[in-house]
């Protein structure tokens, strides 16, 4: 295992990106402070996106930063300050840290058991990239334009959604400053 | 791919898209609830109308391949979910002020719908979630107390976590063979390696979960009692049938093996039981229903253990009989000034000296869902036990038989609180809701075709 | 004709009972009620009188009449059908005749009474249900009227319904006869599977025919003597007799001394077709009975009750019955059934008129001295009493005596023994008879002054029946009944070796009656004094006798308290209750309690819901490595 | 063990600890913070395995989940905010009132 | 009209009852009660008039419909009257207009729902007996349960709640484990035969090894024996006689309760011969259990609905007793034994309504001397009492001799060929005769005799309308106890197919 290592140091980038996201990821699990924590996720998106990079697949990738870092943990780190003044800090787990982490190493266990043993052999080239941006958004706008049709109706319907959440903490505020 | 045949296969489909459409017009035009309300009325009327004619009409095509098919078969399911949200937008006319509850409830329903015709996972995975995704907001709609958001945000994790596991198994599927179209999930049920068991354990799990199948159920009784009555009715009828549906279609013309065949046979039994003997002692009807519903869903699985060909009937007659009687029963229960107050057992003491017809429509809702005769929920029961039966699962048919008597006592309970019970001091009752009984009326009517010709209904699907 | 004989006084039940009670409003008077509650009993008896012409005129061959068709299940019909013949016949007179003197009787006893009418209902009624016993040609018919007799002698006991104790009465007679028809019962149905008929007259004949059939006639003759022994109040189920006196004394004299309780003989002659062939049966009967008349006469000695010494006397005397019965003389029991009916009759009727006489007082002790008071009774009491203790030549004589001869001589299981037993009951009976005799009329009154104000006799109605009855216990020794059934029931040979002893028993017979008398006379002829030295002399012997030999007693705690007490405590309370109930109520809480245990799963908190699913998904995973 | 193995490895424990976390953890922004973690390790395997078998949809599903996650943060986040405004607290433990 | 039209319209018309209630207006009682009245006389005369049509001389249905309901199974809905349910039909058609009259006074509250209920309960026993489809006689069955749990449930005593609560889950639960069977069997026809029917016609043509026979026998025959009730499943009945309002009890005693044994007769036993010949011992046992057990329990009651409520489990025993000798006497003494106990158990459950009405108690220690008291009353009780032990000339004399009678000619030659079981029980079940003397005179003796004594004095004698009532049904006795041939005619030929189906095996490979 050692020598393929050496003779494929996109391995070992891959290697250290991997140990790296699970690092950071099992980190989420103990940090106490959820900034630190957010900070702990953004990292692992950051690592799985270098991963992205590494298997070829650079619009994902980019995608991956984007979105999720760019968007999504923006908005949950915006959040954590908002609400941080408020939150005195608590108790870090929950009454079932044993039986949970009892059950995340069976589970993981068994999962990985599952799926390893019969796991396909043709195994993962790097950097070759099965397809570049322009066939999969052929692809994408072709053979799949209807999932991205549907994916409009789902945004419509979510924002509609966050704005109805919105209307109801003002219509309760309301109802609470009538008394 | 030919335009017209996008039009017409998806017509309820783009019915409903111009529903939300106009209902967001409206809104943004602030032109009140009334009108999103007819708005939401006429839409799904519409497209249950057109999936219905379609569906007559033996229409079938798949005008996106692999994505997207519809035969008649399930036009007519589309039809008869679309049908279900007809009496929930009729009860909840009263419930709500803004028009987002129309547009939440068209989209979830564009969703349900979407699920029926799924080809893929992709298309499943956007159905399943554009029907859910409302459904959580729907579920703190009408906010009358702080715990409809704590339920929302059970619900939402919950279903998060299904979402999660639902798309770990289509990928681990998608490892295996390369495809994410829906036929691979069939083929590989009956697969030796442990890689596909584990991808199709975690897809049905996911369902599971979505179905409140025991031990995945936990979500279900606090999201009932939290939400509102309408919203209640919309998940234990439409969502479940959806839901059901789709796995029907998932399962296609697979016959269950072992180890699946216990899993989806001892889960949905320990549901049963779990459900009717919870039920027994809860305090308002949601609750209580959130649980007979688990029990239902248990029900509802065991139809997967018939023969395939049997499956849709039974599982869409049972749904029709199961549906229409928790619409009846959420439809006739009478307004109070309170939400929270509206279906508290002890606030319906007495209630046949109050309001007899509500007393008594609930009460036949109550007989039939606990599934005695001449109700059409024991039709129902006796089809899905049938089928297992003659697919020689004697033992967990007698079983399932013997968990569905635990259900009785329940039932009947609410009818004794009805009727035998001293009246209560009966808080302030709210509006009568003429909408609401009406739609409760024509539930009954339906449950009555239910029980004078099920021959004829069961022939058609 | 034979069906107009059975519904005449059905009829007049029906009139009586809805015209002249309460349930119809009293329509009608007394009068009324005498003339049809007496009326058409006597119409009866004419008719009785006719059939037996018409017997006669067709040479004795026995008359058969159909009434309809009670049921036709497969191949076996049940017909409501009459038969008449010499045994009828006889048994028909003496219901219909001694019956209708004592409705005659009855006009005058009861006159004061509330329930005039509905006495009279029920007087037809017994009248209505015994003749369809007598004349019925299958068992069937004859266990309707057995058990109707029954009822009626069970609403009679208690006629006077006030009282708790006259009803407990009544339902102790009914549940004790109940017990006999269960063996009545189980004989009818072993015939019935044997012969696939319960035609009396076919069964005798399938008996008589050359092949015996396969059923045991001994199991068959005890089957049915259980049920004419309780009838008949034999040992073991004699106990309820005594208390029947709580009824009016017509009853008493008509279902409790002349009729219904002879309708057990009546069974056993009529069924001797089966006993000709059953000698164990037989021996049986022979020893019950002549063991319940030596038993029956013992107490009766030490009664005080006039009633019940004469109840005892009858049971004494129903022993002497089954004795000829036992011993293949079923025509002499029959014999003795009429004179029997005669005598008793009359002293039941006469010790009404005493009762009647002093006001409802019943007790011997406090009477004495009426004689010269109330002479018809007193004449027509002693003739019969002189007949009962069988003093030639009247009536009880000749039947006792020849009761006595065959139980001696009969080859029919006859012997010294049964001889001898009988013989001290026939002394003891002579002896309590003018025991009774004397406590009542003759010596120095010992009635109360008010009581002793107001004697009087009986109006006409009463004396009159008391002449007539008296007359018959005369004379009616010379009716010879069982030459008349002869042909029917031929008597049993009789050991030659024994011809000698006729003359000499004959004579003993005559002298016990004597000693008896004689005895009675000198114990109480002279005051009490003799009587109560005796009783001193042996008190543990007299308590024993006084108190029937405890019996009551035996059975209340042997049978009544255990039933009660397994039912109660065994069944109810732990059967129904701890065990069934308990069960029930038990898997109810089980329900229950899970129901609780489950919802404190749903804790709310939203950790526990979601390592539900960790959990469940694992399990689903490790099930799914089954035979990979 | 090939890179398959590897990777499909890592994304299966990112989606148990992601699991686990919604578990463990009482805060509830942590707790949400978990659930994407969990979609981030179904996208691991789903771009992994669309590498091996070289097609397109399984980056396709990638792209839909990165919309719904976004949607659930979206739609969860104003939830916490009603139920932070009503408890005043992030501690999951607070949120039974519905029980039983 | 067709005669089977009629007989679908005796069928149906406490439906349309229900419609007229719903028409007239609540507060209008008089109404209310007239109307009903009306129906239930108008159904019994239809009934008279088919039972008068009905030739005893033709074996198997007669005026029947037959209509596919749900065909894909072969379901249909197909009705008509042969010689096991004729006589049953007429006495509910008999019985609905007297429990509709005895409750004129009794029920003042909620009186639509309950006339209402009562039609509904009528309806739902009349097609139990109807059916000729066993998937139509499980509707109906199970659709009885429910107007009794809310006779029961709203109109009754103080512990209605747990009494109503036990008899449904009681039955619900029998009924249950039978539907099971009902699908395994269909099924199976349909795989062995390819016969997809639920006719009773067609179920006799399965052909199933002993072991299947004996769990499907076991399911049904627990949900026929606690509708019975046989001994040790009784123990809803008494709770739900005591705690049930008059017309209840009657309709319960009075009919539900020969549901049970009918079904043993028509199903039950039938379908599953061989079965049925393996259980024999057990079930005549328990039988003759129920007789005993019955009798001593209601020997030992105070409160006088459980002392009717135990006698009927008692006499019940006797129908069972008779239909398991397989002799024709027995089996018709068992089917007259049905109708009587119908009537004279309605009728005295009518009569302590009655006194009910009047003295609000049901202790027996508080009554006494009411001969005296209520001399026409008393009549009346005396005469049903009688019956009740089985005097001759009554209805329950030709049930019980005939039913004995039956048992001991079928005991005898098994005796005689050295199996002594069946001979043993029917001894005892003979001694029942005695005890049930015993307790009913106990009853008769507390009730009538002694010192005039009643909660409630001075006592009002029965009015026109209970005196009209009472008649009838003592009428009734009489004439089933006088003339039992009629009505005996009319089944012969149902219990000689009865024997016939029973006697015949029916194992794999038998001959059709």
């Amino acid at each position: 295992m050692i020598e393929s290592l050496l003779q494929n140091v996109d391995t070992l980038l891959l290697l250290l990106c991997a140990a790296g996201a699970l690092g950071s990821a099992a980190l989420m699990l103990v940090l106490q402070q959820p900034m630190r924590v957010a900070m702990a996720l953004i990292t692992t998106m950051v690592l799985l996106g270098a991963i992205y990079g590494l298997l070829g697949v650079h619009f994902v990738a980019a995608f991956q930063v984007l979105i999720y870092v760019g968007a999504v943990m923006v908005f949950m780190v915006y959040v954590i300050m908002l609400l941080e003044v408020r939150e005195s800090i608590g108790a870090r787990y929950s009454r079932l840290l044993v039986p949970g982490g009892i059950g995340f190493l069976v589970l993981l266990g068994v999962i990985l058991i599952s799926v390893w043993r019969p796991l396909p052999s043709a195994t993962v080239e790097i950097g070759t990239t099965a397809y570049g941006i322009a066939a999969f958004s052929v692809s994408f706008l072709g053979e799949y334009w209807l999932l991205f049709e549907l994916t409009s109706v789902l945004l419509v319907a979510a924002v509609v959604a966050a704005l109805a959440v919105i209307r109801v903490g003002r219509v309760a505020d309301e109802r609470r400053r009538r008394g | 791919m030919n335009a017209n045949a996008v039009l017409t296969a998806m017509l309820p489909e783009h019915l409903l898209l111009l529903g939300i459409v106009v209902a967001i017009g409206v809104e943004i035009a602030g032109q009140g609830r009334k009108l999103s309300f007819a708005v939401a009325l006429a839409t799904v009327a519409a497209a249950s109308i057109a999936a219905a004619l379609l569906a007559l009409d033996g229409y079938a095509a798949a005008p996106f391949a692999g994505q997207f098919s519809v035969t008649p078969a399930t036009l007519l399911v589309k039809a008869m979910v679309l049908a279900f949200a007809l009496p929930v937008l009729l009860m909840s006319r009263d419930d709500f002020e803004g028009g987002e509850f129309a547009i939440l409830l068209m989209s979830s329903l564009y969703g349900a719908c979407l699920m029926q015709s799924a080809d893929s996972f992709p298309t499943l995975f956007l159905g399943l979630e554009l029907m859910s995704l409302p459904v959580y907001v729907l579920v703190l709609l009408a906010y009358q107390r702080p715990q409809s958001a704590e339920a929302a945000l059970k619900y939402l994790v919950l279903g998060g976590t299904a979402t999660a596991m639902f798309l770990m198994g289509a990928s681990l599927l998608y490892g295996t063979t390369g495809s994410l179209s829906l036929g691979v999930f069939a083929r590989a049920l009956a697969a030796p390696d442990s890689l596909s068991r584990a991808a199709v354990v975690l897809i049905v799990l996911a369902f599971f979960l979505k179905a409140a199948i025991v031990p995945f159920h936990a979500w279900a009784p606090d999201a009932y009692e939290a939400a509102s009555v309408p919203v209640t009715a919309y998940m234990a009828t439409v969502v479940k049938a959806a839901v059901l549906l789709a796995v029907v279609r998932l399962f296609g013309g697979a016959t269950l093996t072992s180890p699946l065949l216990e899993l989806v046979a001892a889960l949905p039994l320990l549901s049963i039981v779990w459900g009717n003997l919870a039920a027994m002692r809860q305090p308002s009807l949601r609750r209580m229903i959130a649980y007979s519903s688990i029990a239902h869903a248990g029900y509802l699985f065991y139809a997967l253990l018939g023969d395939p060909a049997g499956r849709l009937q039974a599982v869409a007659f049972y749904l029709l009989a199961y549906g229409l009687l928790n619409l009846l029963a959420f439809a006739a229960l009478p307004a109070a000034a309170d939400d929270r107050e509206r279906d508290r057992f002890d606030n319906l003491r007495g209630l046949f000296h109050r309001a007899p017809f509500a007393a008594l429509m609930l009460g036949v809702a109550m007989l039939s869902l606990a599934g005695i005769p001449p109700f059409p929920g024991f039709v129902a029961k006796f089809l899905i036990f049938r089928n297992v039966m003659a697919a020689g699962h004697t033992t967990y048919a007698v079983l399932g038989l013997i968990g569905s008597y635990l259900g009785i006592y329940f039932y009947l309970r609410v009818i004794q609180v009805m009727f035998m019970s001293p009246d209560a001091a009966v808080a302030g009752s709210g509006p009568s809701r003429p909408v609401a009984v009406g739609a409760s009326l024509a539930c009954l009517a339906a449950a009555l075709l239910l029980v004078v010709f099920p021959g004829w209904v069961i022939a058609r699907m | 004709m034979l069906t107009a004989i059975v519904l005449l006084p059905l009829l007049g039940f029906v009139l009586n009972g809805v015209l002249a009670t309460r349930l119809g409003g009293n329509l009608v008077g007394k009068r009324f009620v005498t003339v049809v509650g007496c009326g058409l009993p006597l119409i009866a008896f004419a008719l009785v009188v006719a059939s037996l012409v018409e017997l006669r005129a067709g040479a004795y061959a026995p008359l058969v009449e159909v009434a309809y068709r009670w049921a036709q299940i497969g191949t076996s019909p049940f017909e409501v059908a009459f038969y008449f013949d010499r045994l009828t016949a006889v048994m028909a007179l003496v219901v219909t005749g001694v019956g209708s003197v004592i409705h005659v009787y009855s006009v005058g006893y009861m006159k004061d009474d509330e329930g005039f009418g509905r006495f009279f209902a029920y007087l037809n009624l017994f009248l209505f249900f015994m003749l369809l016993l007598v004349l019925g040609r299958s068992l069937l018919v004859l266990f309707v009227g057995w058990e109707g007799v029954g009822l009626c002698s069970y609403l009679l006991i208690g006629f006077w319904f006030g009282d708790l104790a006259n009803a407990r009465a009544g339902k102790k007679a009914f549940v004790t006869n109940r017990v006999g028809d269960a063996g009545f019962l189980l004989g009818m149905f072993l015939l019935h599977q044997a012969f696939g008929t319960l035609d009396m007259d076919r069964i005798n004949a399938a008996f008589g025919a050359a092949t015996l059939p396969a059923v045991s006639a001994s199991l068959v003759g005890l089957l049915l003597f259980a049920g004419a022994s309780a009838k008949s109040a034999q040992i073991p189920l004699h106990v309820w007799l005594p208390d029947a006196m709580a009824g009016p004394t017509p009853v008493s004299a008509l279902i409790h001394a002349a009729t219904m309780v002879t309708a057990g003989v009546y069974l056993v002659a009529r069924m001797s077709g089966i006993y000709l062939h059953a000698p164990e049966a037989s021996a049986v009967i022979a020893v019950i009975g002549v063991a319940t008349a030596f038993f029956a006469a013992t107490v009766a000695v030490v009664q005080t009750d006039i009633k019940k010494v004469l109840a005892y006397s009858t049971i004494s005397q129903l022993g002497l019955m089954f004795l000829a019965l036992g011993v293949g003389a079923y025509a002499v029991a029959i014999f003795h059934v009429v004179t029997h009916a005669f005598f008793k009759a009359c002293l039941f009727l006469g010790a009404g008129s005493v009762i009647h006489a002093l006001g409802g007082e019943q007790d011997v002790r406090r009477m004495g001295g009426l004689a010269r008071r109330i002479p018809v009774t007193f004449w027509t009491f002693t003739i019969a009493t002189a007949a009962i203790a069988g003093i030639p030549p009247l009536a009880g004589f000749f039947s006792k005596d020849e009761i006595l001869w065959f139980a001696f001589a009969s080859t029919r299981g006859g012997s010294p023994v049964l001889w001898a037993v009988a013989a001290v009951t026939a002394l003891l009976t002579a002896f309590y008879m003018f025991r009774l005799l004397w406590l009542t009329f003759l010596g120095a009154s010992r009635m109360t002054p008010e009581v002793e104000h107001h004697v009087h006799e009986s109006p006409l109605s009463m004396t009159g029946v008391l002449m007539l009855l008296a007359l018959l216990s005369a004379v009616g020794g010379f009716i010879a009944v069982p030459q008349f059934l002869e042909a029917q029931l031929p008597l049993p040979a009789l050991h030659e070796e024994l011809h000698r002893f006729e003359t000499p028993l004959l004579v003993v017979s005559v002298a016990i009656a004597l000693v008896g008398l004689a005895a009675a006379a000198f114990l109480y002829g002279s005051g009490p004094a003799r009587s109560d030295a005796l009783r001193q002399r042996f008190p543990g012997l007299h308590r024993w006798l006084a108190s029937k030999y405890f019996i009551d007693e035996l059975y209340e705690r042997a049978v009544g308290r255990p039933l009660v007490w397994v039912s109660d405590r065994v069944f109810l309370r732990f059967g129904d209750r701890a065990v069934l109930d308990g069960t029930l109520n038990g898997a109810a809480a089980i329900g229950r309690g899970s129901g609780w245990l489950l919802g404190r799963v749903q804790t709310g908190s939203l950790h526990v819901y979601v390592w539900l699913v960790l959990v469940g998904i694992v399990g689903s995973l490790l099930w799914s490595w089954r035979h990979v | 063990m090939d890179r398959t193995q590897l990777l499909i490895g890592v994304a299966v424990a990112l989606f148990s600890l992601g699991l686990v976390g919604v578990i463990v953890r009482r805060n509830v922004l942590v707790m949400l913070m978990c659930m994407e973690l969990m979609l981030n390790g179904v996208n691991l395997s789903l771009v992994t395995f669309a590498q091996q078998t070289g097609t397109t949809v399984g980056a396709v599903l990638v792209f839909l989940v990165f919309v719904v996650a976004t949607v659930e943060i979206a739609l969860a986040i104003p939830i916490v905010l009603l139920l932070v405004r009503d408890k005043r607290t992030l501690d999951l433990g607070a949120y039974n009132d519905l029980k039983g | 009209m067709s005669d089977a039209g009629v007989l679908n319209l005796v069928l149906f018309l406490p439906l349309l009852g229900v419609a007229l209630l719903v028409a007239v207006p609540a507060g209008n009682g008089a109404l209310v009660r007239a109307l009903s009245l009306a129906v239930m006389v108008v159904q019994l005369a239809l009934t008279a008039w088919l039972y008068v049509r009905f030739d005893s001389r033709v074996a198997g249905l007669q005026f029947e419909t037959r209509l596919p309901w749900i065909a894909a199974w072969g379901v249909s809905y197909q009705i008509g009257l042969d010689g096991y349910n004729v006589l049953l039909v007429m006495l509910t058609a008999f019985l609905g207009p007297l429990v509709v009259a005895s409750a004129f006074t009794a029920i003042t509250k909620d009186v639509k729902l309950f006339y209402a209920m009562v039609f509904a309960v009528q309806f739902a026993m009349m097609g139990t007996f109807l059916a000729q489809d066993l998937f139509l006689f499980y509707v109906f069955w199970e659709a009885m349960m429910i107007p009794m749990f809310f006779l029961i449930g709203i109109w009754g005593g103080e512990r209605r709640i747990y009494a109503t609560i036990k008899f449904v889950l009681y039955t619900a639960f029998g009924s249950i484990l039978m539907l099971a069977a009902v699908i395994y069997l269909v099924w199976s026809l349909q795989k062995t035969t390819g016969i997809a029917s639920f006719a009773f016609a067609d179920l006799v043509k399965s052909r199933l090894p002993l072991d299947v026979q004996s769990l499907l026998l076991a399911a049904f025959a627990l949900s026929f024996a606690i509708k019975v009730p046989i001994v040790p499943l009784h123990t809803w009945l008494p709770d739900a006689h005591v705690e049930a309002p008059t017309a209840g009890s009657v309709i319960l005693a009075g009919v539900m309760l020969k549901m049970g044994t009918y079904g043993f007769m028509k199903l039950g036993f039938p379908l599953f011969p061989d079965a049925t010949h393996l259980y024999t011992p057990i079930l005549m046992t328990l039988a003759v259990v129920s007789i005993v057990y019955g009798a001593c329990l209601a020997l030992v009651q105070d409160d006088i609905k459980k002392i009717i409520a135990y006698s009927s489990i008692s006499h019940l025993g006797y129908v069972m007793l008779g239909l398991l000798s397989l002799e024709l006497i027995g089996i018709q003494g068992a089917v007259i034994q049905m109708v009587s106990h119908g009537l004279v158990a309605g009728g005295l459950f009518l009569m302590v309504g009655m006194i009910y009405e009047r003295c609000h108690t049901r202790e027996l220690r508080a009554y006494g001397g009411l001969a005296k008291l209520l001399p026409v009353y008393s009549v009346f009780f005396m005469v049903l009492t009688l019956a009740s032990v089985g005097l001759p000339t009554t209805s329950g004399f030709t049930g019980e001799f005939l039913v004995l009678l039956g048992a001991f000619r079928a005991a005898w030659p098994l005796h005689l060929a050295g199996d002594n079981l069946p001979l043993a029980l029917t001894a005892v079940a003979v001694t029942g005769v005695v005890l049930g003397a015993l307790y009913m005179l106990r009853f008769a003796l507390g009730f009538l005799y002694g010192a005039p004594a009643a909660p409630h004095q001075p006592l009002v004698d029965l009015g026109a309308r209970e005196k009209a009532i009472l008649g009838v049904i003592v009428a009734a006795v009489f004439a089933l106890g006088l003339f039992p041939d009629g009505p005996m005619q009319k089944t012969e030929l149902a219990a000689a197919s009865y024997r016939q189906l029973v006697s015949t095996s029916r194992l794999p490979g038998s001959p059709p």
